[in-house]
């Protein structure tokens, strides 16, 4: 079989591709985790924008997407010698992974998995928008972003030949180029957007939370593949990436719980898994960098933050229906942040040490300039594309529309039926 | 005949459905029903939100019976259905002018 | 350990586990996606056919299944050399899985990967069948199809001794063996069963398209470990495997939701599902033999045609109730024959050269002849044996049964309550 | 990166840590297993428990339970040493697991493995208790039994340092450990905490059987995990393990369905989900020490055992609301004993031979010393905690709140809604 | 006006709505609902154990029409639910006071 | 007593749930119903077939209330639940025998 070659470890090869697998099945998972939050008048609509993405970005990575990110030697964006996978399959090293970077797997593993991330990446955007975005000004909009945004800063971030990898920021597995770039895209598309008709007056409950707990369970399993697979290895470091992402979940679950009592008087099952995902984001670009007991630290403080987030939207009056911006984009921050405070050398010796690690305050410095950069860079362009969007097809949906539901208006279907 | 109507506790309905039997009712149908009144309703909780549900679920149970039985069925369903708390429920009577069983055509107490 | 054998691979091994968990998995996918579709009443009936199949065909596959599909040295059929496993642990090799074709696997491994094709096979044919057969018929039904049709036809494409391999066609994970095959069984079937009570007048809509899309989102996840696990092997040939599999769902679903919007008027979540399924149906023989941007053409093709077939069963006047005919065995025709176009061998010497790549037509004839032989195999075994039920212990429910739904009558439950 | 160690074996890693997803994944596998089954209002109650496990066990196996487990030399319970996962990245090897037993992964990846294992466990308990347990006292009894049961249990059975494993009791995957130490504990509970209102005077009927099959597939899925990751290696061993996994599963429901149908006259879906889990459960100890038909005669008899203890409860009158002692108690309790019937050194040389192959009843003994050992120790030390928990916050929910419902009453939250 | 209330089998909803609209009726209004009666349920097995399930899954229809077509809208639907087996359902009638079309506020046989 | 039954659409029922509230309506009895009429179906499409669907979701309240204050009811009802659109639904008017309170035993007025 040809293109077998001779440096690539099988092991590693079988845990980056069942990683890929499980960061597939993310997007799924989402759906119904945001699905089951829904009134179910909209339940198909949250499903058709979380799986459609599966379908329009992958071709777009395949298209351009992948050569953007990871073609060539520029700092801030790749070029298009990949695009339709070109050479992928021939090729000996990708740009910029070599030396200790060196990949032991097929590139086309690579590829694939990152794929995965850049497929649900644009899809948390849905969590926000829920309820009142028309399918169309969607498919649009997230093509545009698969191609403007993401890209550029998965090149920043992930790529050694990007501009905030070489100054040493260190994200291990997303937490700005997924968590903090859809958070601010998200943020940026609400504001265009506007509210809910009725929110926040009329209560929108979860129309059926068994759903949510369902997407939680799948998020979780994936983010295994989503964490410890970014170890592009089936070793040690692969092995503390699952822990601390565990751990991390588990704490947050319960600071959340803990907190949610004692303000709301109940530890609610959407707390539950509220909480557990705003210990997974966090911990995301901490994964493969930390170690010892900061994981449940990390996750603690997500927990706790996160929830204590959830009140900004009413404060500040934008519609983020189901809080995409306390969960992914303060999670995500909470996560690169103390990133520069529990760093450890010893875990991975291509990391860095934080401050609790005796290094001071550098590496802080560059994950803030990363957040900051991620942040202004995916809300600026995604709110122009929205305005774009919005002044010529149009973002929302009509009044009518909003009312009979999305599942009907966008899609001639009904969810439920006997 | 008289149409009995009743909003019931929903827990309350197996207790309803078999002191009915015992009073010699042969048939009777049951909705699920959301009621609002005195009880009140409940707060839920999502995300740190708390909403006033104010609509809670009941059981609403009809029944076409003879006028003779049907101040006797009123008492039964009272009876097997109170807690003495408050949200049990009420029971109304309306007339009915005609009653047919699909099956056989009959028509009035027959066709209970 | 004594059964560790000293060239196995162990990253191959890991791969081909979990992929074997992954195809398990399909089967309860496969009975959501179906589930959702028919009306409540009859969600468990689909379940239950859907699960059982997991029970009674991997028995017989270990007690004689196995043994006739790769027993032996036979062109049309195995042996029973391997009858419940006998000697499957101690063996160092399988007939015919010699040289090129050396196994680095542990051979219950793969005994163990090729039960779950042969136990969701029959299972797809439920989706045609829906809604109207007796479970007992159903049992007795797919128990005989699992000794005298599936075998056979597994013999014959999927083992270097059968006829067809050595013919020089191509089935890399089951467009074959497992789609057409089912799918030619499928309209047997339903011809002998005739149609649902009141079908084509009265709607019958699908009571839980969630459930549909959550079995959409399995099956794809559990794909991955159909189509590159079937390389038996952590290398390159996996993750192309992988990257055509994901690839070609993707463009299915894009391209039928088009064709659908155009059509119909709306792109629909359970249009995105159905495209999706197509798409990777198609793959399905092609996975590993192609490259570059094929998958996307070969997944839009499929999507489209699909698309165009589910007319067909109201043309013909036969009540495939979930479109096992149109997804399945268009599906697995589609991709076989694009198989003959695209085959390239510099993605897998093992396979051929296709038309576009300078290997002339001689490989789609092949193809053709692979796709006839098991069509017309598979239609004719099952409907003898459809009918052979049908005059003895009955297919079908009663009227009255129908109507009160499979929950109730075959298995005295009900699947919602409060 | 400074934790590879030269020794690891990548594809017994990748395997490993697949496998640690798969059981993280059981988890709310089972929450769905048993969330179909009980009342609609009771439905965010039974996920809450089991998710809420998922939070709090992980932290206290990484702060106390691992190091209680694994810790030491001692043989009847571990020491202190690997407190929040102290020197676990660093040491070359863990206490015991030398020689024959030496590791070929990270001891992380071990670490996490057993994590999701003391997870699960407990949250078996959840389907003996439904419908009426407090959820303080939920928390307060597992915390306390995930420190003074499950490591105690582990380090005797898991542990080559512990008596029950040095004595030559075998369970390779947690029949023991696992399902009748939860199965033990669950009959303490509910012994303590009493029947739910109206049973077994009224119907109760599943409200949601979809979900339970739902749960049953991704309870099946990860149980490749369970038994064929517990080869530690990816190697014949785990072909062998799964192999006995999935046809124990497919018997026991065959033969459960044939039981039921004989007698109550009908196969039934809750069957089928059951009878798998039953067979699941009996093959978990016996995973790597049987090979041949011996897993189909395994499930086979736990099938019919387990479906004829299901009337236990009615008979001695306790309130076992889903069947936690007559599937995993009566299940663990068949496997473990069949064990010392069909174990084979040929499938591994480090188990031993059974009965029938020949190595007399000693293993037989020492399986059932193992049986009642872990079930009394189980059973009077849970007992006792549960009657502290009662006498002073109460185990049991309020008259009131039993009737409203636990989702209500202990969460604030409805399961579904329009 | 006379109200219509029907109890049917649900499988007879098409039947019945589409005898309705051949008879001209403009509207109606549809429940699920469960029905106890002289059809006796189904049992239904858990886990070994058996259930006995009264209340069988029906569906209510209630029509608001004209007196003067009261008589031959029961026919109708009786004709088109009836099976000739148990079970079939009731239909009864009885007296409107008022009747309001929401959107126009139209009252009485204008409203209908 | 009057029985007051309406038929409306699902996301006027907060409006008209306040505007009874208002009113000074103790309590009522919601139940999700579906509804065929003038307003028409809509169309679902399923794998390239279109499915016309005439029963569209509607909620159906009813309340018991005095004799009194039966014309207010209707009239807040309907001004809360009009959108001027096909479909707003209907509102009809039946005389109430007599009403039980279950709690109380109480009847008539007392036990609204
Ligand atoms: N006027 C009314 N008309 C119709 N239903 C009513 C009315 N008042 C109350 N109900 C129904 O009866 C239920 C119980 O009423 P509520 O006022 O809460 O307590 P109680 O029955 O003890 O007076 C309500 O939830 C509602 O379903
Ligand atoms: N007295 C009654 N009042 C209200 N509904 C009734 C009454 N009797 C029967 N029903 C309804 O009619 C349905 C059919 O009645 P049943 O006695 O089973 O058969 P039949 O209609 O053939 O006499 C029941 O399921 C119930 O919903
Ligand atoms: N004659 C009737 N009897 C009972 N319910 C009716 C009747 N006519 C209409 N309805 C109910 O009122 C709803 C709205 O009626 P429709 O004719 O669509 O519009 P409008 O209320 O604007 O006249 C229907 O969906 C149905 O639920």
């Amino acid at each position: 079989m040809s293109i077998l070659l001779a440096d690539i470890d099988t092991g590693a090869t079988a845990w980056v591709l069942i990683s890929t697998a499980l960061v597939a099945f993310m997007t799924p998972g989402l759906a119904f985790f945001y699905g089951g939050m829904v009134r179910s008048k909209n339940m198909l609509g949250m499903l058709m924008q979380n799986f459609f993405a599966m379908g329009l970005i992958s071709v777009i990575w395949a298209a351009v997407g992948f050569s953007l990110a990871f073609g060539g030697s520029g700092q801030y964006i790749g070029n298009l010698d990949f695009i339709f996978m070109k050479d992928l399959a021939k090729i000996a090293e990708l740009p910029g992974y070599t030396g200790d970077f060196g990949l032991v797997i097929p590139i086309l593993a690579f590829f694939a998995y990152q794929m995965m991330f850049a497929v649900i990446t644009p899809a948390l955007i849905t969590g926000a928008t829920a309820d009142r975005m028309k399918f169309s000004a969607y498919a649009v909009l997230i093509g545009v972003w698969s191609i403007l945004v993401y890209p550029i800063v998965a090149r920043w971030v992930f790529s050694p030949n990007g501009w905030l990898f070489k100054r040493g920021a260190l994200d291990f597995a997303g937490g700005a180029v997924v968590h903090i770039n859809a958070g601010a895209a998200a943020l940026a598309v609400v504001l265009v957007l506007g509210k809910r008709r009725g929110w926040p007056r009329d209560a929108m409950p979860p129309h059926n939370l068994p759903f949510t707990m369902l997407g939680t369970g799948i998020l979780w399993f994936g983010w295994f593949g989503f964490n410890a697979g970014s170890a592009l290895g089936a070793n040690g470091l692969a092995a503390q990436a699952l822990v601390n992402t565990h751990l991390a979940a588990a704490s947050a679950m319960l600071v959340w719980l803990v907190v949610e009592k004692l303000r709301a008087g109940h530890a609610t099952s959407l707390g539950a898994a509220s909480g557990a995902v705003a210990g997974l984001v966090a911990i995301t670009p901490c994964a493969g960098f930390v170690g010892g007991a900061s994981p449940i630290i990390i996750g603690a403080v997500a927990g706790a933050v996160c929830y204590l987030c959830l009140s900004l939207k009413t404060k500040f009056g934008f519609d983020d229906s189901l809080d995409v911006i306390a969960v992914h984009l303060v999670g995500g921050i909470v996560g690169a942040m103390l990133l520069g405070v529990f760093a450890d050398t010893a875990v991975n010796s291509l990391g860095a040490d934080g401050l609790f690690l005796g290094g001071g305050a550098s590496l802080l410095g560059d994950q803030f300039i990363a957040v900051v950069a991620t942040l202004v860079f995916s809300f600026v362009v995604t709110g122009i594309a929205a305005i774009a969007i919005d002044r010529t097809i149009g973002l929302r949906v009509s009044t009518e529309d909003e009312l009979i539901g999305l599942d009907q208006s966008q899609h001639a279907e009904t969810a439920y039926q006997s | 005949m008289k149409l009995i109507t009743a909003v019931i506790k929903p827990f309350k309905i197996d207790d309803v459905k078999d002191a009915l039997k015992t009073a010699g009712v042969q048939g009777m149908t049951v909705t699920e029903v959301k009621g609002f009144g005195r009880q009140g309703g409940h707060t839920e909780t999502y995300r740190g939100a708390e909403y006033q549900i104010d609509l809670v679920p009941k059981v609403r149970i009809e029944l076409v019976v003879d006028d003779s039985v049907a101040n006797n069925v009123v008492d039964v369903i009272r009876q097997a259905a109170s807690t003495g708390k408050i949200g049990d429920g009420k029971i109304w009577v309306t007339a009915v002018e005609q009653i047919v069983r699909i099956r056989t055509g009959e028509q009035g107490s027959d066709a209970i």
